[in-house]
């Protein structure tokens, strides 16, 4: 047999090879995806249907803000509740585990992945909104500052929710226990966020003061919470 | 009553209802889960009186 | 086949595993308790017991994957407690699952591996553990679609990538077709030269015509640990059926 | 068995100390303690030799019980987190035991503010619900400590049953005050009334106020400690059933 040599490779390269074969899962069956993608498509279906009665004077950009972020919520419990299935199949996990690296790199990575996959399902599903929706309305010429939120916040549910998703993959019905655990956690980010959404596609005069103010808080709250699941991840993961 | 210590106390009638129920829906979930507590202890003391017997009776036997 | 993971000279590795007052518990359960017992290089230990007797929980202690609450647990040398990194880089783990990604092809599943790893230039290693388990053919398949021999077979292979000194099966031959045993005991009488393996098995002939020492727990406790030589299988039948009982045989 | 320590014998002091201190405060708060001023009248009248020219709000009195009560449930869940922590370091059950049951008081005690709260609002505000900060973070806290039980529930195995809801338990308490602060900076836009919370009691007001914050908090520790004793009696119990199995 050939040469065997083995150097202990570094965490950021361990990173890399877990993401990627994060990436190669996901674009080979493409399942997450498609499920998030669909999924957003007929939440936007239901907010037709949901709105359909409202008074021709209605400010669709008053509610447009909280929509986005119910669409992206919603959507992102689909994919997270998925992203661990394929390490639960076949105790793939436990392979990883047995590997000599920092076991905090799997959260790293899953988060991240799952980041990818949130944003690449809301640069999809988010065109359709304002196809849908606002093409009659004239939102702010702000609006396109709505991607800082967008990206702090889908930050702040990629990372929480991969822990809670961590978690709820090892216990019974797990889909409604992972909404059950992720929304009260994540509401005081949602709730930021949506501000500072909000903001920006209303626009009016104190605009600066609250879009800053909320983004600051929506980042902060981040902060806390990757620090605090990077820290807990440990406990989840190791038994 | 005079009218104006009625203005004065006007709120007063209104709100003793509100007062009185949440004070009283206050002790009553606090009574609830003693009341569960203490069920569930009497079960447990009965539960454990029937092992300890239990016990003593394979020791004799 | 060398490993550049050094070793010191002067430690030298007379037991592949030392394993004192071992004991896994939570609150009162106790899964393993007092586990003692000491297994020189060069063996083939197979651990036997009923289920619930702490097989897999030992399993999981000296794989590093559960952290044991009490004793003191030496695995190649290496505290299990206190270096698990260094640990996992020298052992490995077949068990009944898999452990890998159905999506992947087979090749993807060892690369991600020998990555991981730290295997330099992995393509090369990839291609001789496919040869091994003589999966070559099917190298650019995904595993979804592999029949149970196969998967196990490269389960193997993902194992045997960063050549451990030591490997852990865990009920290895559970749901096999006799082609795919017949595989696995071949690969098996390979490996053993210059390795350890530790073996959960719920055949006792099985798994005591392959080992050098035995082990039999019975409610987390050692019930039984002996060199194979001491016993022959019928003797050791006897013991088993009257010390732990008549289940699994 | 388990030996008697010295918090046991406590327990009853505190929940007797606390019945007692409790019910002076909540007999104080409605005779001696004086009224809030509420609207500004046009007309005045002497009520015992003061001049009074303000709507008296009866519905302030349910403060004296709804304040201890919060705060005793933010306490409680402090525990929660502490208790978790030291689970999740030392790994032993114990803690675990402990961490739930201070949940468990969490729980009690969040109902009952919410339950007092919810009243006080109706009559105030004229609105059952409405999306106020106090009341949203409440809300959040209520959803989390129902998701806590819910989650020891979904995991059969001890040990990870354990370790999850501590995890889970150190990020609800994190997140409580986070939850507060965010919606208190930024408030909804449609906002009702502002907080009638008159900063400085007068003694009156105040010694109500403090005899019933004592006194709720013991009757939460003499609870906490019975609650302890019944589920250490009854794990007790399952050991032996266990034992008598084998």
């Amino acid at each position: 047999m050939a040469e065997l040599t083995i150097v202990r490779p570094s965490a950021f390269k361990q990173f890399r090879v877990l993401l990627g074969k994060e990436l190669r899962q996901e674009f080979r069956t493409r399942e997450m995806l498609t499920s998030m993608g669909i999924y957003a498509l007929l939440v936007l279906v239901i907010f037709g249907a949901a709105l359909s009665q409202a008074a021709q004077g209605f400010d669709i950009l008053q509610v447009s803000g909280g929509l986005i972020w119910a669409l992206i919520v919603f959507t992102s419990l689909l994919g997270l509740n998925r992203s661990f299935s394929s390490e639960k199949e076949e105790a793939a996990l436990e392979g990883i585990l047995l590997m000599p690296m920092d076991r905090s790199l799997i959260f790293l990575s899953k988060a991240t992945s799952n980041l990818i996959f949130l944003l690449l399902v809301e640069l999809i599903s988010l065109p359709l909104f304002y196809f849908f929706f606002l093409t009659i309305s004239s939102p702010a010429p702000s609006f396109w500052m709505a991607s800082l939120p967008l990206l702090v916040g889908s930050i702040g549910i990629a990372g929480v929710g991969t822990l809670l998703a961590t978690i709820t993959s090892n216990a019974r019905g797990k889909d409604v226990l992972l909404a059950l655990l992720f929304i009260p956690i994540i509401y005081p980010l949602l709730h930021a966020v949506v501000a500072a959404t909000t903001v920006v596609v209303v626009g009016g005069d104190n605009l600066v003061g609250t879009f800053a103010t909320s983004l600051a808080l929506a980042g902060g709250y981040d902060v806390v919470m990757l620090a605090l699941s990077w820290f807990l991840y440990e406990f989840v993961i190791s038994n | 009553m005079d009218p104006i210590l009625s203005e004065i106390y006007q709120t007063v009638l209104g709100a003793a209802p509100y007062v009185i129920i949440a004070y009283a829906l206050m002790w009553m979930i606090l009574l609830v889960y003693v009341l569960i507590m203490v069920f569930s202890l009497k079960k447990t003391e009965k539960q454990m009186a029937a092992l300890t017997e239990e016990l003593r009776l394979r020791q004799k036997g | 086949m060398t490993d550049t993971v050094a070793i010191a000279p002067d430690i030298h590795l007379a037991l592949a595993i030392q394993a004192e007052g071992l004991g896994k518990s939570f609150g009162s359960r106790k899964a393993l308790d007092n586990v003692s017992f000491e297994l020189p290089e060069q063996a083939f230990l197979s651990i036997f017991g009923h289920n619930g007797a702490g097989k897999t929980t030992l399993l999981r202690v000296l794989s590093t994957l559960a952290r044991p609450s009490a004793g003191k647990v030496e695995v190649l040398g290496l505290d299990v407690r206190e270096k698990p990194e260094e640990l996992r880089s020298r052992i490995g783990l077949i068990s009944h699952r898999s452990m890998l990604y159905p999506d992947l092809t087979a090749e993807e599943n060892l690369l991600f591996t020998a990555r991981m790893y730290g295997v330099q230039n992995p393509k090369a290693r990839v291609s001789e553990l496919l040869e091994l388990v003589e999966l070559t053919a099917r190298r650019h398949d995904p595993v979804r679609g592999f029949s149970r021999g196969m998967t196990q077979r490269i389960a193997i292979a993902r194992a045997l990538v960063p050549d451990p000194a030591l490997l852990f099966l865990d009920e290895p031959y559970s749901g096999l077709d006799p082609h795919a045993v017949e595989i696995l005991d071949r690969l098996l009488e390979r490996l053993r030269f210059g390795k350890n393996l530790v073996m959960i098995s719920h055949d006792l002939n099985h798994g005591f015509a392959l080992a050098t020492h035995l082990l039999v727990l019975a409610q987390g406790k050692v019930a039984l640990f002996t060199e194979r030589d001491e016993l022959d299988v019928r003797s050791f039948r006897e013991f088993y059926r009257n010390s732990v009982g008549a289940g699994g045989i | 068995m388990r030996e008697r320590t010295i918090f046991d014998s406590l327990a009853w002091m505190a929940l007797l100390l606390g019945a007692l201190l409790s019910t002076a405060g909540f007999v104080l708060a409605f005779t001696t303690a004086p009224m809030v001023k509420g609207v500004d009248l046009q007309v005045f009248a002497q009520i015992g030799g003061v001049h009074v020219d303000y709507q008296l709000l009866f519905s302030q009195k349910i403060f004296y019980f709804h304040m201890p009560v919060a705060i005793t449930s933010f306490i409680a869940l402090l525990f929660t987190a502490i208790y978790s922590i030291i689970f999740l370091v030392k790994k032993d059950p114990k803690y675990d035991l402990r961490a739930r049951i201070a949940t468990e008081i969490a729980l009690v005690f969040v109902l009952m503010t919410m339950a007092s709260g919810m009243l006080w609002e109706r009559y105030e505000w004229g609105v059952w619900w409405t999306w106020e900060p106090r009341l949203t973070t409440y809300f959040i806290l209520t959803l989390m400590v129902i998701a806590y039980f819910i989650l020891r529930r979904a995991l059969d195995d001890p040990e990870r049953r354990a370790t999850y809801a501590a995890v889970f338990g150190v990020i609800a308490a994190v997140n409580a005050p986070i939850s507060f602060l965010i919606t208190r900076i930024i408030p909804t836009r449609t906002h009702p009334v502002i907080f009638r919370t008159d900063s400085g009691l007068p003694p009156d007001m105040l010694l109500p106020l403090l005899l019933s914050m004592f006194g709720i908090l013991m009757v939460a520790f003499g609870i906490y400690r019975f609650r302890l004793r019944e589920q250490r009696l009854r794990l007790q119990l399952e050991d032996l059933k266990a034992q008598l199995e084998d």
